[in-house]
């Protein structure tokens, strides 16, 4: 920058200059917010998706940069809730990058004091070995079925994966299989 | 245990409290000293005291050196003075503080300097004056500063707070005088001693009759008020003995100028510790506006 | 009523904000002054569980004052319908209807029925509930016309039989019962006969605060009958509305991850009388409405799940599919495991130890494990009981005596996966993946895929009959990064026809082997090969129903039973609620929702001798789900705790019933064992009633929610609600800690004084009532004590739901004793 | 409508009307706004004071939601009835601003859609805005020493965006838009409230007449201010501006006076 510029930039100079004697409006304005603009303008993509949390079925506009979500915003087109959130829809950004959220598998073996770190692939593996021996060893003939293994959970899950999950487990014959619509 | 009626919002204080912490008052005081001391040194300089123009002139340098790193200290870095010359707004005091303060200083400084080294003896003495005549600012802006918020301790306080700041800066300045001068020279900082600590004083009772009940509790009670007292007790004690006592002997004339910076620091402290009770009570923001309102008669706010 | 709704559904409260700038009145009947309350015009403050007393009055109201919509209700309801002589009310047997069985504490519905109507033979009466458990859509009747009488007059008519049964609940009745001052009451009786009719419709929202209780069903049924009395169903305007819980629970109701049916509300098959397809069928088809096609749903979905194995020869492999054999529910498995009759669990985004009720015992349950998977966003207590529950910090349980083995798996976000979510109005809506997920996180379709892949190749070689439906199960589905595409597993649930295109609608299925559906209410969903859930037409480019938004089964239509809203002519009750029309020129349906009829079944339409299924229903009987097409107010089946609601006392009460010699439900399902003590004293220990619920700024269980700043810092203790009466009474104070005991355990919590929670007069004494928020657990940026660690199980007989809307309780100043 | 550079000119000025009838206490607006600004939490403190356990505006909360429980007269009940007032409170915006006039850098400053902004690459933490604003709105991060406050979405409103508070706000009880359309609107409600008989209701902050000139974020109450916390008669201090450093230039005479005075004589 020049020194005549630099001068020229410094706000007592500019309310000297133009209209804004006083310093109170644009010559006291700083580098930082005459660029200014939303960060949602930046995002690389704008993705349709739907809150979370309950059932009113709030419509949301996910931003992507860089593949991080930075904001999560309702969608106006929505004819259920016309753009609008409640606190914890509007809470979804902290939801799905805050700090609280676990992102490795932690394995407790039977007695163990703490928590040991476990390869996902291994977990997986572990489990199904702990399916078809409880399975086999619970099976209960005459009604095709074990009460041995039981999973509780759904209703924050996707049709989709409630649809996988009964599936499979009928096909294994386990039956006690709940979700919150029972309580 | 006290009845609590509850104002307004569960008590809520209705203002912010001021985020300043004691280096502010501090400052107050500084600023003050060198104000006031930098034109005691040219009165005393033109009536050819110079016993008494160097000792106000160096305590005018030392309040301006101490001030600096007080307000530095409030800021949390020195750069961050820098952004008060970005603008200049005659709407904001502390604005017309900083730029009064940027010439202040220098002048105050290099007026010191001549005097000390001798050299340079023209520009000392447009520096001296200069300093004079900023002097008086830069000991009364800091009134206007605290009066000009919403605090209504302060605010409402705004006609006696530069009269008790000046008469607090006089005094405390000709008290140093007193300490660093010889009694022999000292008679016109004991007299501005004597006039200052009366203006203090005379314009704190002022203040306290003129406001609203509501508004002026903090002065009176409280821990800003035993400040007030405490500071009365002082300003008023120094004064006497700087008139007494001080004339002749000159552990009493160091005494009374310290009791003179005691009774104006504590004055500081007082009207800062005031302001911040101010803010937390929310009955001082709301009932003098609530009468405001209910006098005017229209359904309003 | 029994919804929070301004709270809990806030963004759909915008739309009753809409109608109250309009001129809607806005009613809100609740224990506690809420953010509801305070938005409606009128607030009713009642005794938690004593909803059927104050419904039970409106019915009666209706019907001494002649309020009924008569028209309507001698049109579309069963009012006419002439019950068996055999039956017996309430009214007769001091509380139980005829067929009760002390022994078995079950009833015998069979003396509910319509005169004339043959009875299907009962097995017994432990059959009978067993049926109950396997109903996935509830009622049930053998095929033939029941007697009616149109003019109503018959003493044993549904009619006549409502009028006795409920002559009873008057507004001096709900002043006793509820503490609801008898103006007041009348008030809002009067209010809701005013607002329906021909030209005025009235909506009725509950959610949880209705079903959370020993009779659940029947407050939900009392709703019903005074719906159907007003005419105000299928109706715009008009109509029950369940205000739903999580994104998706609708969803996982419809295609169940519950343990009594199968996608579509197919029941499970039932040891007792399932053995055979065909007696699967025979049992669950009905003679008149679409649950005449049982046979069609039923092979598509077998069809859709085991593809080329399931052929005619083999029953479409109905043998792979395993029986129930009672109540396998959520409670009941929870006491299993504490038998250690559990051996592995998988908990899904759920949170049992701090969300179910009697949270120690749910905690206890787990203990008695070998294995348990969680998967979840964040680690809830549930995944982590073992080493720092309230058990292990009291001593009670040590972690090193724990053996239960524990799979804790980071679960993808919404945001990391594509889906669909079916929202409270049945509207299927589609979230698309913005991201990948990071770290270990994947999705539950990645995990279930993947575990079934697994499965299927470690049990590759297996030759054992049962690993058959595992090895024969359609698991092919084309994976996108890793995922299972969520698409095609859409596209399977709408299902495909013989020429492997996606099927338009259920009504393209059949029972030949020839179409494919994996739940027959969603299929249309993916008609013309296109996601019709993910459609985003904006909302104020279309009507107000705005068909091209999501997509709501069943064939996308928005509000049920919608041929109610015109009269049995086929025009509508009237101009300003009108929503669709017979046209007679088109000789179809028409109007501005999808009519939820045949399209072009005439009004004047009679089903010839020997229609079936939809062909049975005339054209002016809109209930089209239904067998005879009506609106039931009274049930001859369906439910197991009796035909027409009647007031019974909370499990746990501090009054006795005025009503009757029956104190509570007699059906209600009870565990009377360790760990799970009843307060069955005469309410002195514990005089209170404490009533649970949410706050707008949590949610459920608080792992989606303690755990965020912007939300924790909202509401960061756990907190009771108490008058100022009561907190005179006991020495609480304003923000200060209080005890909350009940005959399982006691817990702490602040205290917040407050005229929103009043002292009600009930039978002449005054009552207090304690509300607690049930967010807290130990874990999370703001931790607390669990409510539900106060509750016991006791359940609705129909559905399972414990009672923890009203129970028992003492409460005292200062923390609980550690 | 888009001003990526460039000075800051005037235009319409923007502002939200709040409708404090309709709040329905959710904070959704509470939430929105920190999600957007990235803001921190403000404390995990059980306050006791109905369902605000925020307390007030702050550093860390800009938009504020209040919760005031008072007893009042029911048909069917008489006196033993309640009601409850919410509403959501942010910056005013102010026509005269004290925190905008006061700071000594100009990192408060008006925008071209006349709202009142802190630049956080200029504000240096001096406070003087803190006890400034007669509402108490702005206020000092002490993590950081600057100050913060609500901006009206400042970046938003450049894009053409609703503010993150009004667009959450699921009844609609913040409304944003052009002040002058918002004060037509306002009164309209207002004549609609109190025709139906809601005789408390009024609105605060949308008269230009008032002692900060009138809000650019105005209110509609059922109760009088002070009952939500809010000051009655708020006045820009900067009003008295003049007669203080009249009072002041007095006093600097009167120093020069004494200094001269007590100089008069030499010893
Ligand atoms: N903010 C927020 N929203 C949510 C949830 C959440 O946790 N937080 N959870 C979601 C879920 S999973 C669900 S199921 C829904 C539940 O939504 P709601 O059912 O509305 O939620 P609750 O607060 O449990 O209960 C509603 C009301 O019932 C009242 N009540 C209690 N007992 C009785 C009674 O006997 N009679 C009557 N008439 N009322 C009674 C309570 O005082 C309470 O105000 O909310 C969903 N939405
Ligand atoms: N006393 C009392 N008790 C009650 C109620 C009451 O009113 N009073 N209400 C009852 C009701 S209606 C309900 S619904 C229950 C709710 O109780 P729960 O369902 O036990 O509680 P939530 O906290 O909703 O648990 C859902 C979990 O799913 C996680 N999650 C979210 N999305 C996903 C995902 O995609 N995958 C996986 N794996 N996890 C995910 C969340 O982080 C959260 O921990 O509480 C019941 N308990
Ligand atoms: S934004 Fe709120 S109301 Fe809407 S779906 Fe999400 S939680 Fe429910
Ligand atoms: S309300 Fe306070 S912070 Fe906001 S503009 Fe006005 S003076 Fe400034
Ligand atoms: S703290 Fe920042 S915004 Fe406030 S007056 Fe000082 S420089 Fe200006
Ligand atoms: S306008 Fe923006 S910054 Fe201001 S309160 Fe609303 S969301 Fe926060
Ligand atoms: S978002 Fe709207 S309704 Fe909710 S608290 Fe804020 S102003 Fe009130
Ligand atoms: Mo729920």
């Amino acid at each position: 920058m020049s020194a005549r510029k630099l001068i020229a930039s410094w706000p007592v100079v500019r309310q000297l200059t133009g209209p804004d004697r006083l310093g109170l409006r644009q010559s006291a304005q700083s580098e930082w917010s005459a660029t200014l603009e939303s960060r949602t303008e930046t995002a690389d993509r704008v993705v349709p998706s739907i809150c979370p949390y309950c059932a009113v079925g709030c419509a949301q506009r996910i931003y992507v940069k860089d593949e991080k979500v930075i904001q999560v915003e309702g969608d106006p087109d929505s004819p259920v809730s016309r753009g609008r959130l409640c606190p914890k829809g509007s809470a979804t950004k902290q939801l799905v990058t805050g700090g609280q959220r676990e992102y490795k598998v932690k394995y407790r073996r039977p007695g163990g004091a703490d928590w040991e770190d476990l390869a996902l692939d291994r977990a997986m593996d572990m489990i199904a070995d702990r399916v078809i021996a409880t399975r086999a060893a619970t099976w209960d003939g005459p009604n095709r079925r074990t009460l041995g293994i039981a999973s509780l959970g759904g209703a924050t899950l996707d049709n989709e994966e409630n649809y996988l999950m009964k599936k499979l487990y009928t096909a294994l014959g386990a039956i006690q299989v709940e979700n919150q619509a029972r309580i | 245990m006290r009845p609590t009626k509850v104002t307004g919002y569960y008590g809520r204080p209705v203002l912010k409290a001021p985020v300043w912490k004691s280096a502010i008052p501090l400052y107050f005081f500084t600023g003050g000293v060198a104000g006031a001391s930098s034109t005691l040194a040219f009165a005393a300089g033109l009536r050819g005291n110079r016993r008494l123009a160097r000792s106000a002139m160096l305590a005018s340098v030392a309040g301006v050196a101490a001030s600096g790193p007080l307000l530095v200290i409030d800021l949390g870095k020195p750069s961050r003075f820098l952004n008060m010359l970005r603008v200049a707004k005659p709407t904001s005091p502390m604005s017309v503080g900083s730029w009064v303060l940027t010439a202040f200083a220098p002048a105050s400084m290099a007026a010191a300097a001549s005097d000390v080294t001798g050299r340079l003896p023209r520009l000392g003495r447009v520096a001296a004056g200069a300093g004079a005549v900023l002097g008086p600012v830069v000991a009364t802006y800091t009134a206007v500063l605290v009066a000009n918020t919403a605090i209504p301790a302060w605010h409402d306080a705004h006609r006696e707070l530069p009269f008790l700041f000046v008469g607090s800066a006089a005094a405390s300045a000709a008290g140093i005088a007193m300490i660093a001068t010889p009694v022999a020279d000292a008679g016109p900082a004991r007299r501005l001693a004597m006039m200052g600590a009366a203006l203090e004083l005379g314009a704190f009772r002022a203040m306290e009759s003129r406001l609203d009940e509501a508004v002026a509790g903090p002065y009176m009670h409280g821990r800003a008020g035993r400040l007030a007292k405490a500071a009365e007790a002082c300003s008023a004690t120094g004064a006497v003995l700087a008139v007494t006592a001080g004339r002749r002997r000159r552990r009493a004339a160091v005494t009374a100028g310290a009791l003179l910076c005691a009774g104006s620091l504590l004055t500081r402290f007082s009207v800062f510790r005031a302001g911040i009770e101010s803010a937390a009570d929310p009955a001082a923001t709301i009932d003098p506006q609530r009468r405001r309102v209910d006098g005017r008669g229209t359904v309003g706010a | 009523m029994g919804s929070n709704m301004a709270e809990c559904h806030p963004v759909g409260f915008q739309w009753v904000m809409e109608a109250k700038a309009a001129g809607a009145r806005v009613i809100h009947v609740d224990p506690r002054f809420t953010r509801t309350s305070a938005l409606a015009d009128t607030f009713v403050a009642l005794r938690a569980g004593s909803d059927i007393a104050f419904l039970g009055a409106i019915v009666n109201h209706i019907l001494t004052n002649r309020r009924e919509f008569r028209e309507y209700v001698v049109a579309y309801t069963n009012a006419s319908s002439i019950v068996g002589d055999d039956f017996r009310d309430t009214e007769d047997l001091d509380g139980l209807f005829s067929g009760w069985d002390p022994e078995e504490k079950a009833y015998d519905p069979s003396t509910w029925q319509y005169a004339g109507m043959p009875v299907a033979p009962s097995a017994g009466h432990r059959e009978a509930a067993a049926q109950g458990e396997a109903h996935g859509h509830g009622a049930k009747l053998a095929a033939g016309e029941p007697a009616t009488d149109p003019t109503l007059d018959d003493p044993r008519c549904v009619f006549q039989i409502l009028k006795r049964h409920f002559a009873r609940y008057t507004p001096e009745l709900v002043e006793e019962v509820c503490g609801v001052p008898r103006e007041q009451f009348l008030e809002v009786a009067e209010a809701l006969c005013a607002n329906s009719g021909r030209e005025r419709t009235t909506a009725m929202c509950y959610a949880v605060g209705w079903t959370q209780h020993t009779v659940g069903a029947q407050y939900i049924r009392t709703a019903a009958i005074i719906q159907l009395l007003l005419g105000n169903m299928g109706r715009p305007g008009g109509g029950i509305l369940a205000l739903r819980g999580h994104a998706s629970i609708q969803g996982s109701t419809d295609i169940p991850t519950l343990y009594n049916i199968l996608p579509g509300y197919l029941p499970m098959p039932h040891a007792a009388t399932h053995q055979t397809l065909a007696d699967y069928i025979a049992a669950n088809t009905a003679p008149g409405g679409f649950w005449g096609h049982t046979d069609a749903y039923v092979v598509s979905l077998l069809k859709a799940w085991w593809g080329d194995a399931a052929t005619a020869e083999n029953d479409w492999c109905y043998d792979y599919l395993p029986f129930i054999t009672g109540d396998h529910s959520a409670y009941r498995t929870t006491l299993d495991m504490v038998d250690g009759k559990v051996k592995g669990y998988f908990v899904m985004g759920e949170n049992p130890v701090v969300g179910s009720a009697n949270g120690k015992l749910q905690r206890l349950a787990l203990t008695k494990l070998d294995w348990m998977v969680v998967r979840d966003l964040v680690e809830i207590e549930t995944a982590s009981f073992w080493k720092d529950g309230p058990e292990i910090d009291s001593g009670e349980l040590k972690t090193a005596e724990i053996a239960t083995e524990v799979f804790f798996l980071p679960a993808a976000a919404h945001t990391e996966k594509d889906g669909s979510f079916t929202q409270t109005q049945r509207m299927l809506q589609w979230h698309t993946k913005a991201v990948e997920p990071q770290g270990d996180c994947r999705s539950e379709l990645w995990f279930y895929w993947h575990l079934g892949r697994i499965i299927r190749e470690k049990l590759g070689g297996s030759t054992d009959e049962r690993d058959r439906p595992v090895l024969d199960l359609t698991w092919d589905y084309p994976l996108v990064d890793g995922d299972p595409a969520a698409a095609t597993v859409l596209r399977e649930i709408n299902g495909v026809g013989p020429d492997g295109r996606t099927v338009s609608g259920y009504t393209a299925l059949k029972a030949d082997g020839s179409t494919r559906c994996g739940c027959w209410i969603y299929s249309g969903c993916y008609a013309d090969e296109v996601n019709q859930t993910a459609r985003r037409r904006p909302g104020h480019e279309q009507t107000h129903y705005a068909l091209e938004w999501g997509w709501a089964w069943p064939a996308n239509r928005r509000i049920l039973y919608n041929r109610a809203s015109a009269d049995p002519s086929g025009k509508p009750w009237s101009e300003r609620k009108k929503l669709i029309w017979w046209d007679e020129a088109e000789g179809k349906w028409t109007g501005e929702d999808v009519p939820d009829f045949v399209i072009d079944k005439p009004p004047d339409y009679a089903p010839v001798e020997g229609a079936k299924a939809e062909h049975a229903l005339r054209g002016d009987e809109p209930f089209v789900m239904q067998t005879d097409g009506k609106g039931w107010l009274f049930a001859p089946s369906g439910l197991v705790d009796g035909p027409l609601p009647s007031h019974y006392e909370p499990h746990e009460s501090p009054f006795t019933n005025p009503l009757y010699a029956q104190q509570a439900n007699p059906a209600r399902q009870m565990f009377r064992r360790k760990g799970n003590r009843y307060n069955d004293e005469d309410g002195k220990a514990y005089p209170f009633v404490m009533t649970t619920y949410r706050l707008t700024e949590h949610h459920t269980a608080g792992g989606m929610s303690r755990f965020l700043p912007h939300l924790a810092e909202l509401q960061p203790e756990m907190f009771c609600e108490v008058s100022p009466a009561l907190a005179a009474e006991r020495g609480l104070v304003n923000g200060g800690w209080a005890t909350i005991s009940s005959a399982r355990t006691a817990i702490e919590a602040r205290v917040l004084v407050t005229d929103r929670v009043k002292p009600l007069t009930v039978q002449g004494r005054v009552l207090h009532q304690v509300g607690l928020p049930y967010h807290w657990g130990w874990k999370g940026l703001v931790t607390g004590d669990a409510a539900n660690d106060l509750f016991a199980l006791a359940l609705d007989p129909n559905v399972h739901i414990q009672e923890v809307k009203a129970a028992t309780c003492d409460i005292q100043p200062g923390r609980r004793p550690r | 409508m888009r001003h990526p550079a460039g000075p800051a000119t005037p235009m319409t000025r923007m502002g939200f009307f709040t409708d404090t009838s309709i709040c329905i206490g959710c904070k959704a607006c509470e939430v929105a706004c920190k999600e957007w600004n990235d803001v921190p939490d403000d404390g995990f403190d059980f306050l006791a004071t109905s369902y605000d356990n925020t307390g007030g505006l702050s550093a860390d909360t800009w938009r504020h939601v209040a919760f005031v429980e008072q007893p009042v007269s029911v048909p069917a009940l008489g006196e033993n009835g309640i009601r409850w007032l919410m509403s959501s409170d942010v910056c005013k915006h102010c026509t005269h601003a004290a925190c905008l006039e006061v700071c000594p850098t100009g990192a408060l400053f008006r925008t071209e859609f006349d709202t009142v902004v802190v630049q956080q690459d200029i504000c240096n933490g001096c406070g003087y805005c803190v006890p400034a604003c007669p509402f108490g709105v702005i206020d000092e991060r002490e993590s950081d020493g600057r100050v913060w406050k609500c901006t009206l979405c400042y970046d938003r409103l450049k894009s053409d965006l609703e503010p993150a508070c009004a667009k959450a706000c699921p009844t609609k009880s913040i409304q944003f838009g052009p002040l002058d359309e918002l004060r037509a609107r306002a009164a309209g409600r207002l004549g609609a409230l109190r025709e139906a008989g809601v005789a408390d209701a009024r609105l605060y902050g949308a008269d230009e007449t008032d002692g900060v000139g009138g809000f650019g974020a105005f209110f509609l109450l059922l109760d009088k201010p002070e009952v939500y916390g809010l000051p009655p008669d708020p006045v820009v201090t900067t009003r008295d501006l003049p007669r203080m450093w009249r009072a002041a230039a007095g006093a600097a005479l009167a120093l020069v006076g004494a200094v001269a005075a007590a100089c008069a004589r030499q010893r």
